[in-house]
């Protein structure tokens, strides 16, 4: 075993042996007749946005792809990373993953962002190579009838439904229902099919709220003093966002300064509120923000090993989502190509639509793909800023604390 | 004549030369060399359109994106809503288009809004339009529009479905085509016009030309050239976006390879095309080695300076003169 | 939506509007009396930003303090850029100009983005969460505090054109730059010094939004854009036409905001944009060329 | 009696409240060569650019031909057939010097390309830039620059022809060719000429008739003989130097 700088500790190592053969034998159900081990070790082509307007998340999912690679080498599986930046651009995307494809990638992985990770579908598609997307909630990812194509990740439907039902559980825990909300959410793709599925779920899923006023924002806004004036004229009970990192920090900052006091600030499930900026810039005001997002399960044991060796390698960023999401990517490609025993594109797909996998890191029963590519067994948590950490309130089964709400006043917070 | 073949003719006979071998091209590059060669056949078709405008009749203009986008999203809808095959969708696209640039040309014009207050004025038009795009439901909005992807055994050209060969030969067909088309234009009476008042404005005037119309003219084929590489996109990306379609960032892309190319001249927007795609592919090659991510964009940001301190006219007018081609080849 | 609401609106858009205008002041000296157009502006802006956040971070001094460090550093750096590079390339076309600016501007964002990384910085200060309540009215104090300081520079600025032998002699440049050459002026340091005013003005303007934004190196090129409508809008070489284009683009933001929908608020600023370059084309309170 | 070929009729220009011209009144014949001379300042140019309608005249009359064409614009009053250069010379820098005449050329024949292109040849043989043709027209010294703008005008086929100013920076001698060249061209096609000179031998030797203006307005016209005697025009003169 090597002596890599980012090793588990002995501990967790055993742990996770004792996982790889749970997994060997839960896999093995799928596809009894193949060969355990594969005798060249899988080339990944990973493709992700590490430069360009998306670089910050990028580097975060790469960072997650690259993390859990030790950890996997002791599970018994083996991988290979080829790395590929997108730079942002479904082009360079697209030519990047021709690019991986020729210089001998088996598989591919990406691309966080909904209009790369389709263009690279396309080549994946044409190419008949599998393609594991690690993160992208643009619903046509799995509804374009790609046959090489599957996700790790819930689409915006998913995500929104998810997030809005969480809200029950969240007015049934803290014993107060408030009445009405104000919907702050980007104007870009991913906050209009965001918006999309709440305005659709909302009638469905009988919610004690009703949403009085929805204001979009800019992506490229400077500043959201109107935006939040606007929002604290709606004199609504709780404040629902869709946002990213930065239009999140302005978002709540400007509230703490127009003295824009509500039950909470909650999202229904997009980034921004958890991650470590945030905390970082605002501090005291972080705290009590929710964010109803599938997250890491604090009851599987290899999430708290990911997140340890995480911290321990890069103590300044945060393992998030986009870290966990890209870790369970690689570990999806890393298992189908174990059970497959080939590189071979065609019989890694079939190991793919196979795929069991119960040992997981993000919350959600066993990752499994139906027909067109989606898991569907994928759950969001409450998470909640507690004492400048995001913490898991809700489930009930999985929580590390208890949901407070509403949260206390801007001002009396020392 | 239009496009006359005179094989005599230097010019007529590189082209050629280079028609044939980039005709032969799919069956011995790869799938990767394929797509970067769609990627610079592309550049240089977009780049020729806005020469028309820029380079033959001197009008700047920044916001050429705005006729990219309208070409993609009026071909790409009318193909999701109702099935019209995306050349007969080109045809709406060039006529929004020209829609949009008469305005844009009327109005500039008329109120005399020249050089860069004209560049700002297209780049302002764009970004409008841009986010009038980002609020209209019909086209799919901010979350995008997406044509259906359908695995086509066959390749289908009325539909544009199909193998990245099929797109590298129309590509290469518009490429082939805008260049003849702007030969046409460039050796015929129009074409002096154009170049006249590009160089004196006041001289053109005083020698009966009518400026005002010839600049219209200018202004609308080189959009409705654009929107129909606008088409291509849209059908060769199958997504379009309003925040990347209609971006100044486009609108810069496109401009770049014709500037470094050569300004006006005929091949300019096709060497440029070439050589920055070249640049950046093989900095990036350069960046993986070197392995810091941004290395690449400094570079390239450098090598563009270079270009422009030591040849300001372009390449092409200077690698002419190295291949002796002077007076033959524009 | 009560009175109270359009106050507080409006005096945002306008507090805000008078660091834009400080920021546009800068493009404005630079085209006003050479007639390049720097599309560079955001970046530089940019990196004035990146210097106050360390001037913070690393030695603990504030940005209204650290405006008078970096308003020089970013002076020296304009002074050599156009003494060096951009001095060859006065008498060319706009488009290679153009070029030869973006350039700079990608090579400036690229080398941010190596150095800072990708992720937005702020800066944290004791006001940067306080606000004054006058009766309703809700005013954001680092708002305030930038909003002013804005309004000192830009009176110091004319202030040095206006007094000063250097201002005057620019001025003449403006002008007429061959009638400057003839009675003797040095016209290459003039043009060294006007862009380096250029870009300190920026970079004043850079510290003052650090207290109001995070800074990350792709702010650039809305900054550079913002910065052409301003000085369009109150006329290209004018120092009042570029405070009053910031304070109407800041009000028109804000009230399109609040009024029809804050997504839509850039698109009233082109369109204000629009609509000056063809009834005014020489902006606002700009001289007929 | 037919109309003259140019009648300005009372023609003022004034900017911002200055008067550069004022009610100037004269004619040019057909088949003539006239010349407007004056001090500098004294409005010459911008009486030209009135009637080649490069700018719109205050108030006043241009007649071509009978014809009224007041502030028609420079491009429309050039197809009625007035052909113009610049004083300060306007060449399309970046094409050749065929091509600068080309483009005046091709008004004519239908636009033919290869036609412009023998009809520019045989204007620039007359001016003698035969050989530099293929040249690029910023390559030329200024007294090419000079007869480049004169063929330009010419390969417009005009029947009215503006020169401003085209024997200035010319050597004696090629004064003398320049003479000739456009003697030649007014005795075989019966080209009318309007000129503003200010070498004086050029204008003896040239004109028929002399307009002469002093701030803006005319003070004498007459032969040039009548005009260099007159009290007016030398009293306007004195100081200024003329050759």
């Amino acid at each position: 075993m090597s002596d890599n700088a980012i090793n588990p500790s002995a501990l967790t190592r055993r742990q996770f042996t004792a996982t790889a053969a749970v997994g060997a034998v839960a896999a093995s159900v799928g596809l009894p007749a193949r060969s355990a081990r594969a005798a060249t070790p899988l080339k990944l082509g990973v493709l992700l946005p590490r430069s360009g307007h998306l670089a910050l998340i990028g580097q975060a999912c790469q960072r997650g792809a690259e993390i859990g690679l030790p950890m996997l080498k002791d599970l018994g599986y083996s991988v290979e990373l080829m790395n590929a930046d997108t730079e942002s651009n479904p082009d360079v995307g697209r030519t990047q993953a021709e690019k991986l494809i020729r210089e001998g990638a088996n598989m591919l992985m990406g691309c966080f962002d909904s209009a790369t990770t389709l263009a690279v579908a396309g080549v994946a598609e044409q190419k008949g190579v599998p393609f594991v997307v690690n993160i992208g909630a643009e619903p046509k990812i799995t509804e374009q009838g790609f046959k090489y194509v599957f996700r790790n990740f819930p689409s915006a439907g998913m995500l929104g439904k998810g997030g809005l039902l969480l809200y029950k559980d969240m007015f049934a825990a803290s014993g107060v229902t408030p009445k009405t909300a104000v919907l702050l959410h980007i104007n870009d793709s991913f906050g209009m099919g965001m918006l999309g599925g709440i305005n659709a779920l909302m009638p469905k899923l009988d919610l004690p709220f009703t949403i009085v006023e929805t204001i979009a924002y800019d992506p490229k806004a400077r500043d959201l003093s109107i935006e939040v004036a606007k929002a604290k004229a709606a004199k609504a009970d709780f404040v629902m966002t869709v946002t990213r990192l930065n239009d999140a920090i302005l978002l709540v900052r400007e509230m703490v300064k127009q003295q824009m006091d509500t039950m909470g600030i909650t999202s229904p499930g997009s980034p921004g509120m958890y991650d470590k900026q945030f905390l970082k810039a605002l501090g005291k005001y972080a705290d009590f923000c929710s964010v109803n997002i599938p997250w890491f399960d604090p009851k599987q044991d290899m999430a708290t090993a990911l997140s340890k060796t995480f911290e321990k390698a890069f103590p300044d960023e945060s393992c998030d989502l986009n870290v966990g999401f890209t870790f369970e990517a690689v570990l999806i490609a890393a298992d189908a190509h174990k059970r497959a025993g080939s590189n071979d594109p065609q019989v890694l797909t079939e190991a793919l639509r196979a795929t069991n996998i119960e040992k997981r890191v993000m919350l959600g029963g066993p990752i499994k793909f139906e027909a067109n590519g989606q898991n569907m067994n994928l759950r969001s948590a409450v998470v909640q800023n507690l004492n400048g950490r995001p913490t898991v309130v809700l489930p009930a089964e999985s929580a590390e604390a208890k949901l407070v709400f509403p949260a206390p006043a801007f001002k009396s917070r020392t | 004549m239009i496009g006359s073949l005179n094989f005599s003719d230097q010019s007529t006979r590189l082209l050629l030369g280079l028609l044939i071998l980039l005709m032969l091209a799919p069956l011995m590059a790869g799938d990767y060399m394929l797509s970067i060669m769609i990627t610079v056949l592309l550049q240089a078709y977009l780049g020729m359109s806005w020469n028309v405008m820029m380079g033959f009749a001197g009008q700047f203009s920044l916001g050429h994106a705005l006729y990219v986008g309208l070409g993609a999203y009026a071909s790409g809808a009318l193909f999701v809503h109702f099935g019209t095959p995306p050349w007969l969708g080109a045809v709406a696209g060039m006529g929004v288009s020209v829609a949009f640039a008469s305005m844009i040309g009327a109005l500039g014009f008329r109120f005399k809004v020249m050089g860069v207050y004209f560049a700002l004025l297209t780049i302002a038009f764009a970004e409008f339009t841009r986010v009038l795009f980002d609020h209209w439901g019909w086209v799919g909005a901010s979350s995008g529009l997406f044509l259906p992807v359908s695995n086509r055994s066959h390749d289908d050209i009325w539909l544009l479905r199909g193998s990245a060969s099929m797109f590298y030969y129309v590509i290469l067909a518009m490429v082939a085509g805008g260049f003849l088309f702007s030969r046409a234009l460039l050796r015929r009476r129009i074409g002096f016009y154009w170049q006249a008042i590009r160089e004196n404005e006041d001289a053109a005037d005083a020698l009966g030309i009518d400026v005002f119309r010839l600049k219209m003219i200018a202004v609308i084929i080189s959009a409705a050239m654009t929107s129909l590489g606008g088409m291509f996109i849209a059908f060769f990306n199958n997504n379009l976006y309003p925040e990347s379609i209609f971006s100044m960032h486009r609108s810069i892309e496109l401009i770049l390879g014709t500037i470094i190319g050569g300004i006006g001249t005929l091949f300019g927007p096709i060497l440029g095309a070439v050589v920055l795609t070249a640049l950046g592919e093989g900095l990036t090659i350069l960046g993986e080695k070197i392995g810091i991510d941004g290395i690449k964009q400094i570079a390239y940001g450098a090598c563009m300076m270079a270009i422009l301190i030591l040849k300001p006219g372009g390449l092409w007018p200077w690698l002419r003169h190295r291949l002796g081609l002077d007076g033959g080849a524009k | 939506m009560d009175a109270s609401f359009f106050m507080n609106v409006t005096s945002a858009g306008l507090l805000t509007g008078l660091v834009y205008g400080l920021m546009a002041l800068g493009l404005s000296v630079i085209f006003g009396v050479m007639r390049v157009v720097n599309f560079a502006h955001g970046d530089m802006m940019v990196v004035a930003m990146y210097a106050a956040f360390l001037m913070f971070t690393k030695l603990g001094v504030e940005p209204v303090m650290a405006l008078p460090v970096v308003a020089g550093g970013l002076f020296v750096l304009g002074y050599l850029l156009q003494r060096f590079l951009i001095n060859r390339f006065l008498g060319v076309t706009e488009h290679i100009q153009f070029l030869l600016l973006l350039s700079i501007a990608i090579i400036i964002t690229n080398a941010m983005l190596m150095v800072f990384g990708p992720d937005a910085r702020n800066i944290q200060l004791e006001a940067s969460f306080e606000s004054y309540s006058v009766g309703p009215l809700i005013l954001d104090k680092v708002r305030v505090i930038a909003a002013f300081t804005a309004g000192g520079v830009a009176a110091l600025l004319w202030a040095f054109f206006r007094y000063t032998t250097t201002g005057t002699a620019i001025r003449a440049c403006a002008d007429n730059p061959i009638g400057a050459r003839v009675v003797g002026l040095n016209v290459e340091q003039l043009y060294a010094i006007t862009f380096g005013i250029g870009t300190a003005c920026v970079g004043a303007a850079g510290c003052l939004l650090l207290l109001l934004v995070d800074v990350h190196p792709h702010l650039s090129s809305d900054y550079t854009l913002l910065g052409f409508i301003i000085v369009i809008l109150g006329g290209l070489g004018s120092l009042g036409g570029a405070l009053l284009g910031g304070i109407l683009v800041g009000l028109s933001e804000a009230l399109s905001g609040a009024l029809i929908a804050p997504s839509l608020k850039s698109m009233f600023s082109f369109g204000l944009l629009i609509l000056v370059l063809l009834l005014r084309p020489q902006g606002i309170l700009g001289k007929k060329p | 009696m037919t109309a003259p070929m140019l009648s300005v009729d009372n023609l003022g220009k004034s900017f911002r409240g200055l008067r550069a011209v004022n009610a100037v009144t004269f004619q040019v014949a057909r088949g003539d060569i006239v010349a407007l001379i004056g001090p500098n300042g004294a409005g010459k140019t911008t009486t030209f650019n009135l009637i080649a309608g490069a700018l719109p005249p205050s108030d006043g009359r241009v007649l071509l031909d009978g014809h009224d064409v007041t502030g028609m614009g420079q491009a429309a009053i050039c197809r009625q057939g007035v052909g113009r250069t610049f004083q300060i010379v306007k060449p399309f820098a970046g094409l050749t010097v065929e091509e600068n005449v080309m483009v005046g050329a091709l008004r004519h024949d239908g636009g033919h390309v290869e036609k412009a292109r023998a009809a520019s040849r045989k204007i620039l043989d007359l001016l003698e830039l035969g050989d530099k043709a293929t040249h690029p027209a910023q390559s030329l010294t200024l007294p090419d620059r000079k007869r480049l703008e004169v063929a330009r005008a010419l390969a417009t086929r005009p029947k009215l022809l503006l020169l401003d100013e085209v024997m200035a920076g010319l050597r004696p001698v090629e004064c003398d060719r320049m003479v000739a060249i456009l003697q030649g061209l007014n005795k075989e096609s019966g080209l009318t000429i309007l000129l503003i000179e200010h070498v004086m031998r050029a204008v003896m030797a040239l004109s028929d008739h002399v307009v002469v203006l002093h701030h803006g307005e005319k003070i004498a016209e007459g032969t040039p003989a009548e005009v260099t005697s007159h009290p007016k025009v030398l009293e306007c003169y004195l100081g200024e130097e003329h050759v």
